[in-house]
C-alpha cells in the first residue's frame, strides 16, 4: 500500500453501528501500509452536517473518501464533486443511488437484507400467521425497500401470512417505546411474527417481548445491539440480520488505497445488483439465530479475509 | 449634549462582526486548510444556506412568535418544485416562481391560522409542522426527485471570483440587502416592525396587526423556500430527508443565526446583518473546529463552549460601549 | 420635632446621555407632608427610585434617621421603613387584588404553605381603608387604571412604614378619590408620626396637604425644604418651570351653525353602552365627563371599532358609517384615538422616540414603493417634539428611557403628526407637568381652530372646563346628562355634579 | 365558593379534561381494547417520563424563559446514572445521587450564566444544549450502558400488585403534586410567576431576579434528570440517544395546557393533562392502525383540534366576562 492514500470513514452521524470502523481503518493502516484511515463522525445525524464534514476533510488532505451515505441520493453531489477533485469515494454499509461517481457500494443491500429476515421469520412461523413490521424514517429511501422488501416476502409466501401493521418513524427510543408496546396492548394477541429494520425498532421490539416474557410472538430483528443478541440467546427474539461492520471498514480502506493505486474496476466485474444500484458487493449479510448467535464474529472474520482474498483477482485491474 | 463614539460601534452587528474576524484569524493561524480555496469555497455554500434559514425564521420571530414548520415548508416547497420540473416538465425559472409561491402559501395558512384562532404561533406550527410534511411524505410516497434540469442544478456547483464564492451566497447577501431595504426603508417594513413590538399600540395607530402578522408568516414561507431552493441546487436533487425528519434539521441554525444576531424573542427587534453574522459566526466554529482535530465525539461540547464565550464576549462589548457614553 | 428621618446630599445620577440628577439635595422631616415638583425629566422618579434602592447614585450618601445607608435592593429600602408607590404601576396583572397588597410578605399556615383565606382577611382590612369595594380575589387585569392605583397606596400603607414615598399618587384619580386619599394621609401623618413625600403636578393637591417643598429643575434643587407657607403658586410655578405660567381659556365659541361632522343615533354596544346619543361639530370641542369606569374609554374605543357597535348608527359628515378597525377610523374616516394607558395602548416602549412618534404618518409620507427614511420622518415629526419641548437626548432614545411626562408628550405627537379631522383625546395631561399641560391646552384650542373636531375625555375638571364647548356627563355607560359650558368654574362644575350625583 | 359552570369555565384544565374524556370514550367505542389493563399500564408509562419533561420545560416558561437544554441534560444524566453502575459498579442509590446532583449542576449553570450575562436563556440554553449533549458523546462515543441493575430494570416495568399502575407512574405523580404546591402555596413559586409576569415589575417589588431565575433552572436541571433516570429505568439501557426527542414535547404539553411562553402563566393540572392529550394521541394512531404514511397529519390534525376544543372554551369564558364587567 501507499503511505500517500489518506482514507476518511465517515458514518453517517454518532451511531453504534459503526463504531467497528475505527479499528477496522486502524488494522487496515497496519497491515496495508496506508498513510492514514481515520474515522470521522459527523456532529450529528444530518446530511448538511455530513457534507460539511467531507468537505473540510477534503480541505485537510484526504485523498479517499468511504462514507455511509446520509441520503441515498441527496450524497451523490458531493461524491460527483469529490470526484471531480480527483478523490475517488465508495458507498460503504449501505448503497447511494447510480447515476453516482462512488466507485462501488460496499456493504448491505438493505432491501434484500429485509427480504431475507422475513422470509426467516415467515418460516418460523411456519409458514402462515400475522406478521407486523418495525421500521425507520419514511423519508429515509431504504424505509421504501424495507417495506417493499417485507412486503414481496409475504406476497410470495401465499395466502397464509398477512402484515397487519407497519409502524414507521420510530429512530428515537422514547417514542419507539411507546408506539411498540402501544402496538403490543393493541394487538399483541393476534400477531404472530414481528419483523424489524432498522436499529432502535429492533432494540425496543426485543426489549418489549422480554419484558412481556413471550416467545409466541417470532421476531426477527436487524444489526447487532447486545439487547437483541441477549433475546436471541434467551430466546425471546428468533434472529437478527447481521451486517460486517469491521469488513467494510478494513476492506473499503483497502480498496481505496488500491485504487488510488491506479487499480481500477474490471469491466467484468461480477457485481450484484442492487434496486439502488448495480456495483454492489456485499460486505456479508448473515442470517443469526441463537445457534450461532455466540460464534458469529467469527463466522464474520472469516467472511471478510475471503472477500480480501479473492478481491483483487474478482474485481480489479491493476 | 453627549460626547458619542461613532453610532455603528453601540451595534449587536459590530460586536459579532469583530467575534468573527477574531476567529477567522485564529482558525486560519492555528489550522491547515482553512483558507484553501476549496473550503471557503464550501464555507460560503454552507453559510449562504444557513443565512436564509435565518431570515426566514427571524421575520416570524419579530411577531413575537416562532415558526417551526419552517424546514417542513422548506422541504415541501423543494419537493413540489421536484414534480414541477420533473415530473410535469415545467421549465426552470417559472418552476423556481411556483416553489417560491408553494412556501409564501404554506407560510400564509401558519399566519392565518394564528390570528384567526389566536393560538401561540408555537403550537399553530407544530402542528402544521406535522400536516405539512406528512403530506408531503404521503403524496411523494418518500420518493426523490433527482432527474432535475441540469441548468438548476449546476447552479450549486458553479464557483465565482477565480473558484472561491458560491452564487448561492450572493443571493443570501442580496436577500439580506432586500429585507434591511424593506424593513429600514418602506412603511409596510416599519409597520410589521412596530406591529410585533406591541401590537395594542399599533393597532391604535391605525396598523392592521393581524394583515402584518399573516405577511410575516408569508414572508417566512417564502424565505424559507428560497432556502430550500439553493439547498436543492446544492444536493442536485429534491430529496424529503434534506431537512431531516419533519424538517427539524432546519431548526437550530435557524434560530442559533437571528438570536445571535441580537433578533428580540418577545418581537418587535430585529437586525439583519446581525441574523447573517450569526450564521456566518456559527458556520466558522463548526468548520473550524472539524480543521482542528478536537477528538471525534467533542466537536458538539466545543461548539456549544466558543458560541457561549462568543455572546459572552458581545454582551461585554455592549457593557463598555453603553458605559463610556459621557455625559457633558 | 424638627429632626430629619431622611436626607440626601450632593446626590448624582446619570443614564447614558442623561444627567438626571446633579448635586441634589433633599431633606425630609419627621411628621411632615413634603412635595416634591418639578418639570417632566427634572429628576424626581429618579430621586424617588434612589431612596428605595432601585438606582444607585453615582456620588452623593443618603442619611435615614441620622445615619447613613446603602440601600442595594428595594428590600433594604423596606427594612429601613421606607415604602413607596411609583409612578408606574407595578402590580402583578394575573395576581389577585389580594394577593398583590402582600405579595411582599405572603401570609403562610402552619405547613409553611401560602394561607389565602388570610391573605383576604388582611388585604380586605387595608382595601377598607381605601374604601375601595373591590373582593381581594378580583383579578388586578379586571380594575381600571385607578382602582390599581388605589390598590398600590393601599398595598404602600399596609407595610406601616415611617416614610411614605408616592410619586404621583393621584395621576389617574378622580378629585373624590384623590380627597379620601388626602384625608388619609393627613390622618396617618397625625397619628403614627409617618413622614410622607408627594409627587404631583397638581398644584391645588400641593397646596393642599404639604408642609414643604422641593423643586428640581434639571436634576439641580431649584429650592430645598421651602416653607409651604413662604410659597404661592405663582412663586411656585416660576421656581418649577423658570418663568410665569400662562392660564389658557377657550373662547366659548357657538358652533351650532357649524357643519355636523360627527353623530350618534341610539347607539348600542356589545360592552353594555346604551342609547348614547352625541353630536360633534366642526372645530368643536365636546367634553366627556364621568367618574373613573364609566366606560368613555370604551365608548372611544367603539367609534374607532374596536369594540362592536351592536346597534343605533354612526354619521359622519352626514353618512350612515360602519368602522371596522382603527385603521378605516384613521385612513378612511380620518379619525384618531390618544389613548390614557400610554404604555399598555399607546407607546412602543422598546422602540425609539422617532419611530414612536411617527407611527402614524409612515403610510402618508411614504414615496414610490413605500420609501421612508428617518429623514422624511424626521423632517415631518421633529417640529412637534420640540414644540412640546420633550427631554430626550437624541430623537434616537428609547421611549422607555424617557421620564414618564414626556413618554405622554410623544404619544400626543404621534396623533399632531397624524393630522386627523377627528381627534378623540383621553386623559391627555395625566402625568404632565403645567407647563406642557398648559401647551397642551393651547395647542387643543388651537386645533379646534384650524378645524379639528375634538371629543375630550377628562377626569380632571379644571381642564374640561377650560377646554370643553359642551360637556356630556357619563355614568354607567349611559349619557346622563349635558352641560354646556361657560368656562364659570363653579357654575358648570356644580351643573356636572349634579348629572353624576342622581 | 360553589363550583359552577362559570368559575369551571376559567379553569384552563376544564377544556382539556372534557378532550381527555372525550376522546377516551370515543376510542373505546370503536376499540374496546383501549381500557385494557394492558394498554392502560402503557398509556401509564409514557406519560409517566413525559410528565416530568413537560414539568421541567413548564417552570422555566413559569419565568418567561425556554430551556432548549432539557433534553440535553436528560440524556447526560442517563448516561451518567447508567454509566457509573457499569463502569465503576456503583450501588443504584449512589448513581441515583449523582445523577440527581448532575441534573442540579447543569441547571445551576443555566440559571447562573442567564443571570450574571443577561442574555436571553434561550441562546445559553442553546448553547448549554451543545455542550451537554456532546459531553454525552464524548463520554459514550455513542455506544449505550447496557449493565443495569435488575432492580432498575424491574422497577422500570413492574406493575403494582395486580393493577395495571406502573411503578414508574409513583415519582412522576409525587412530583406534579410538589410543583402544584410549588406553584400555587408557596412564595417561590408565586415569586417565580410574578417575575414572568412582568420582570420590570418584579424588580421594583424587591424580588431577586437572580434567586427566582437560577431556582427555576436548578428545579428544571433536576426534573430533567429525574425523567432520564426514569427513562434509563424504561429502556433498561443508557443509550446517548435518550432526551434527542424531547424538546419539542416539551413544550407541546405546557402550551396545550394554555401555557403562556411570554411567561408569568402556567398550570401544573393543565401541563399534566397535556401530556396525558399527547400521549392518547399517537397511542391512537396505533390502536386504529393508521397508515404510517398518514400519521403524522393526523397528528397535527388532532394537536390543533385539541388546542383549538381548549381555545372555544376561553371564547366562551371571555364573552361572559364582557357582560359581567360594569354595573
Ligand atoms: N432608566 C433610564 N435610562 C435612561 N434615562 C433615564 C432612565 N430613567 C430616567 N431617565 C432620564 O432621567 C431624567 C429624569 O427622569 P425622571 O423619571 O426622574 O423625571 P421625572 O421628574 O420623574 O419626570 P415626570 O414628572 O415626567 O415623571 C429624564 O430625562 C429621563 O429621560
Ligand atoms: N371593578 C371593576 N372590575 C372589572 N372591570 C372594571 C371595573 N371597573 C371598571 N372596569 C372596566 O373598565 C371599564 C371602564 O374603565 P375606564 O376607567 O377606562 O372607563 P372610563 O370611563 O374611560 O374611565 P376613565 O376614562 O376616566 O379612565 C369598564 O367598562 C370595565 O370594563
Ligand atoms: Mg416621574
Ligand atoms: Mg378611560
Amino acid at each position: 500500500g501507499s503511505s500517500g492514500t489518506k482514507v476518511a470513514l465517515v458514518p453517517g452521524g454518532p451511531h453504534p453501528y459503526f463504531a467497528a470502523w475505527e479499528k477496522a481503518g486502524k488494522d487496515a493502516v497496519k497491515d496495508f501500509g496506508l498513510g492514514k484511515a481515520d474515522y470521522k463522525v459527523p456532529a450529528e445525524w444530518d446530511l448538511s452536517q455530513q457534507n460539511e464534514l467531507i468537505e473540510s476533510l477534503v480541505g485537510k488532505g484526504y485523498n479517499a473518501v468511504l462514507v455511509f451515505p446520509g441520503d441515498a441520493v441527496g450524497t451523490n453531489k458531493i461524491l460527483g464533486e469529490l470526484d471531480d477533485a480527483g478523490i475517488p469515494t465508495a458507498a460503504l454499509a449501505g448503497c447511494v443511488e447510480q447515476p453516482t461517481k462512488a466507485k462501488m457500494c460496499f456493504g448491505t443491500d438493505t432491501g434484500h437484507s429485509a427480504y431475507l429476515g422475513t422470509k426467516q421469520l415467515i418460516k418460523a412461523m411456519g409458514g402462515k400467521g400475522k406478521i407486523a413490521h418495525f421500521t425507520g424514517f419514511l423519508v429515509d429511501p431504504n424505509t421504501t425497500l424495507r417495506i417493499n422488501a417485507v412486503e414481496k416476502a409475504v406476497a410470495e409466501a401465499g395466502g397464509g401470512v398477512e402484515i397487519i401493521q407497519v409502524i414507521a418513524d420510530i429512530d428515537a427510543y422514547e417514542p419507539a417505546d411507546e408506539k411498540i408496546n402501544a402496538f403490543m396492548a393493541a394487538q399483541g394477541g393476534e400477531v404472530d411474527g414481528i419483523v424489524t429494520t432498522a436499529w432502535v425498532p429492533a432494540v425496543v421490539a426485543s426489549q418489549a417481548l422480554t419484558n412481556m416474557g413471550d416467545k409466541r410472538i417470532k421476531m426477527v430483528g436487524i444489526d447487532h445491539d447486545e439487547v437483541v443478541l441477549k433475546a436471541i440467546k434467551e430466546g425471546y427474539v428468533h434472529g437478527t440480520m447481521l451486517q460486517n461492520p469491521y469488513g467494510q471498514g478494513y476492506i473499503g480502506s483497502y480498496v481505496m488505497d488500491k485504487i488510488r493505486g491506479g487499480c481500477v474496476f474490471k469491466a467484468n466485474a461480477p457485481w450484484k445488483s442492487t434496486a439502488q444500484t448495480d456495483q454492489f458487493i456485499d460486505s456479508g449479510t448473515v442470517f443469526v439465530d441463537i445457534t450461532d448467535v455466540d460464534t458469529y464474529v467469527d463466522a464474520m472474520r472469516g467472511i471478510s479475509l475471503d472477500i480480501l482474498k479473492t478481491f483483487d483477482g474478482t474485481y480489479l485491474d491493476c | 449634549m453627549t460626547k458619542k463614539l461613532p453610532n455603528f460601534m453601540f451595534t449587536n452587528q459590530f460586536g459579532l462582526f469583530c467575534i468573527v474576524i477574531i476567529f477567522v484569524i485564529i482558525f486560519s493561524s492555528i489550522t491547515d486548510g482553512f483558507t484553501s480555496r476549496f473550503n471557503i469555497y464550501a464555507l460560503s455554500r454552507v453559510v449562504a444556506i444557513d443565512i436564509m434559514i435565518g431570515l426566514a425564521m427571524m421575520v416570524v420571530i419579530l411577531t413575537g412568535g416562532l415558526n417551526l414548520a419552517l424546514g417542513a415548508i422548506g422541504v415541501c416547497a423543494a419537493m413540489f418544485g421536484g414534480w414541477c420540473m420533473e415530473t410535469m416538465g415545467i421549465p426552470v425559472i417559472p418552476s423556481i416562481f411556483l416553489i417560491l409561491g408553494m412556501g409564501s402559501f404554506l407560510g400564509y395558512i401558519n399566519g392565518v391560522i394564528t390570528v384567526k384562532t389566536g393560538v401561540h404561533s408555537f403550537i399553530v406550527t407544530l402542528a402544521t409542522m406535522s400536516i405539512y410534511f406528512g403530506l408531503m411524505t404521503m403524496l411523494t410516497e418518500a420518493e426523490a426527485f433527482r432527474r432535475l434540469p441540469a441548468s438548476f442544478t449546476d447552479f450549486g456547483s458553479i464557483k465565482l471570483f477565480n473558484k472561491y464564492v458560491s452564487p448561492l451566497l450572493i443571493i443570501s447577501v442580496t436577500a439580506c440587502l432586500t429585507l434591511f431595504y424593506l424593513f429600514k426603508f418602506t412603511d409596510i417594513g416599519r409597520k410589521l416592525i412596530a406591529a410585533g413590538a406591541n401590537p395594542d399600540a399599533a393597532e391604535l395607530s391605525g396598523i392592521s396587526v393581524n394583515t402584518m402578522f399573516i405577511y410575516c408568516h408569508m414572508l417566512s414561507g417564502f424565505l424559507g423556500a428560497v432556502a430550500a431552493i439553493m439547498l436543492t441546487t446544492r444536493i442536485g436533487a429534491a430529496i424529503p430527508s434534506m431537512a431531516g425528519q419533519l424538517g427539524m434539521d432546519w431548526l437550530l441554525p435557524a434560530f442559533l443565526a437571528p438570536v445571535i444576531g441580537g433578533t428580540l424573542l418577545s418581537g418587535g427587534k430585529l437586525s439583519v446583518f446581525g441574523t447573517m453574522l450569526g450564521a456566518i459566526l456559527v458556520t466558522l466554529i463548526t468548520n473550524g473546529l472539524y480543521l482542528i482535530d478536537v477528538g471525534e465525539f467533542w466537536i458538539r461540547f466545543f461548539l456549544g463552549i466558543i458560541l457561549l464565550i462568543a455572546v459572552i464576549l458581545d454582551k461585554t462589548r455592549e457593557h463598555f460601549t453603553l458605559k463610556s457614553v459621557i455625559v457633558s | 420635632m424638627t429632626e430629619l428621618c431622611l436626607e440626601i446630599n450632593r446626590a448624582d445620577k446619570a443614564f447614558p446621555g442623561v444627567q438626571a440628577l446633579s448635586k441634589a439635595n433633599f431633606k425630609l422631616k419627621k411628621g411632615s407632608i413634603h412635595a416634591l415638583l418639578g418639570e417632566n425629566g427634572a429628576g424626581k422618579s429618579t430621586l424617588i427610585k434612589i431612596i428605595t434602592g432601585i438606582h444607585k447614585q453615582d456620588h452623593g450618601d443618603l442619611l435615614i434617621n441620622n445615619s447613613a445607608r446603602v440601600l442595594n435592593t428595594p428590600n433594604d429600602a423596606t427594612l429601613y421603613g421606607i415604602s413607596v408607590v411609583h409612578q408606574e404601576r407595578n402590580l402583578i396583572r394575573r395576581f389577585s387584588v389580594g394577593e398583590n397588597l402582600m405579595l411582599n410578605n405572603l401570609p403562610r399556615n402552619h405547613f409553611g404553605l401560602i394561607d389565602y383565606k388570610e391573605i383576604a382577611i388582611q388585604s380586605k382590612k387595608w382595601l377598607e381603608i381605601m374604601d375601595l369595594n373591590i373582593d381581594p380575589a378580583t383579578l388586578v387585569s379586571d380594575l381600571t387604571v385607578a382602582k390599581m392605583q388605589l390598590c398600590e397606596i393601599a398595598k404602600a400603607l399596609s407595610l406601616k412604614s415611617k416614610i411614605l414615598l408616592l410619586d404621583e399618587p393621584t395621576s389617574s384619580l378622580s378629585p373624590q378619590e384623590s380627597e379620601n386619599l388626602f384625608l388619609l394621609l393627613k390622618k396617618i401623618v397625625r397619628d403614627e408620626g409617618v413622614s410622607i413625600v408627594f409627587v404631583s403636578h397638581k398644584l391645588e393637591e400641593v397646596f393642599s396637604i404639604c408642609d414643604e417643598v422641593t423643586v428640581l429643575r434639571d436634576g439641580k434643587n431649584a429650592c430645598t425644604s421651602e416653607k409651604i407657607e413662604n410659597l404661592n403658586r405663582k412663586k411656585l410655578v416660576k421656581l418649577m418651570i423658570g418663568r410665569d405660567e400662562q392660564i389658557v381659556r377657550a373662547k366659548s365659541q357657538n358652533s351650532k351653525n357649524k357643519n355636523l361632522v360627527l353623530k350618534l343615533n341610539n347607539v348600542k354596544s356589545e360592552i353594555g353602552h346604551r342609547d348614547i346619543n352625541l353630536e360633534l361639530h366642526e372645530s368643536e370641542i365636546v367634553g366627556l365627563y364621568g367618574l373613573v369606569g364609566a366606560g368613555r374609554t370604551e365608548l372611544a374605543k367603539c367609534l374607532i371599532g374596536i369594540e362592536k357597535i351592536v346597534s343605533g348608527d354612526v354619521e359622519i359628515n352626514g353618512l350612515k358609517q360602519t368602522i371596522h378597525s382603527p385603521k378605516t377610523a384613521l385612513e378612511k374616516f380620518r379619525i384618531g384615538y390618544i389613548s390614557e394607558d400610554r404604555k399598555k395602548e399607546g407607546l412602543i416602549l422598546i422602540h425609539n422616540v422617532l419611530d414612536n412618534s411617527s407611527i402614524t404618518v409612515w403610510s402618508k409620507i411614504k414615496k414610490a414603493f413605500g420609501y421612508v427614511t428617518d429623514g422624511m420622518i424626521s423632517m415631518k415629526v421633529t417640529p412637534y417634539i420640540q414644540q412640546l419641548e420633550v427631554k430626550t437626548p437624541s430623537n434616537y432614545q428609547l421611549i422607555s428611557n424617557l421620564s414618564g411626562g414626556n413618554q405622554q408628550k410623544i404619544s400626543v405627537v404621534k396623533w399632531l403628526a397624524a393630522g386627523t379631522d377627528i381627534l378623540i383625546i383621553d386623559e391627555p395631561t395625566v402625568g404632565i407637568d403645567i407647563k406642557t399641560k398648559a401647551y397642551l391646552h393651547k395647542l387643543i384650542i388651537e386645533l379646534a381652530e384650524t378645524g379639528t373636531s375634538i371629543i375630550l375625555i377628562s377626569s380632571d375638571m379644571p381642564e374640561m372646563i377650560g377646554l370643553a364647548d359642551r360637556i356630556l356627563v357619563m355614568k354607567d355607560f349611559k349619557i346622563s346628562g349635558e352641560v354646556n359650558n361657560n368656562h364659570n368654574y363653579d357654575k358648570t362644575s356644580a351643573a356636572i355634579m349634579e348629572y353624576i350625583h342622581d | 365558593m360553589t363550583i359552577t359552570l362559570q368559575t369551571l369555565l376559567k379553569k384552563d384544565w376544564f377544556g382539556l379534561l372534557i378532550v381527555v374524556i372525550l376522546s377516551g370514550i370515543l376510542i373505546t367505542l370503536f376499540k374496546p381494547a383501549f381500557l385494557s389493563s394492558f394498554n392502560l399500564y402503557v398509556l401509564m408509562v409514557s406519560t409517566s417520563y413525559m410528565l416530568i419533561i413537560a414539568l421541567a420545560q413548564m417552570i422555566i416558561i413559569s419565568i418567561g424563559q425556554m430551556n432548549l437544554s432539557v433534553g440535553a441534560i436528560g440524556g447526560l444524566v442517563a448516561i451518567s446514572f447508567s454509566g457509573v453502575m457499569e463502569v465503576y459498579h456503583l450501588s443504584v442509590p449512589l448513581a441515583i445521587f449523582i445523577g440527581l446532583a448532575i441534573g442540579v449542576i447543569c441547571g445551576f449553570l443555566n440559571g447562573f450564566i442567564t443571570v450574571k450575562s443577561g442574555i436571553s436563556a434561550f441562546i445559553i440554553t442553546l448553547a448549554t444544549l451543545y455542550i451537554f449533549k456532546g459531553i454525552n458523546l464524548g463520554i459514550t462515543e455513542a455506544e449505550p450502558f447496557y449493565e443495569i441493575p435488575s432492580a432498575v430494570k424491574n422497577f422500570g416495568n413492574a406493575k403494582i400488585g395486580g393493577t395495571p399502575i406502573p411503578y414508574l407512574i409513583i415519582i412522576p405523580i409525587i412530583i406534579t403534586v410538589l410543583m402544584w404546591v410549588l406553584m400555587n402555596r408557596t412564595e417561590t413559586g408565586r415569586h417565580m410567576l410574578a417575575y414572568g409576569n412582568s420582570v420590570q415589575s418584579a424588580e421594583l417589588l424587591g424580588i431577586s431576579s437572580s434567586k427566582v431565575v437560577i431556582t427555576a433552572h436548578v428545579i428544571s436541571g433536576t426534573l430533567a434528570a429525574v425523567a432520564g433516570m426514569l427513562v434509563v429505568c424504561r429502556l433498561q439501557l443508557g443509550t446517548p440517544n435518550i432526551g434527542d426527542s424531547w424538546l419539542l414535547p416539551s413544550f407541546a404539553a405546557p402550551v396545550i395546557g394554555g401555557a403562556i411562553l411570554a411567561g408569568g402563566k402556567v398550570d401544573v393540572i393543565a401541563t399534566s393533562l397535556g401530556v396525558l392529550i399527547v400521549a392518547i394521541i399517537s397511542q391512537a394512531l396505533v390502536i386504529f392502525k393508521i397508515d404510517p404514511f398518514f400519521v403524522q397529519i393526523f397528528l397535527g390534525l388532532m394537536i390543533l383540534l385539541a388546542v383549538f376544543i381548549n381555545r372555544y372554551r376561553e371564547y366562551k369564558q371571555e364573552a361572559s366576562r364582557k357582560v359581567f364587567t360594569h354595573d
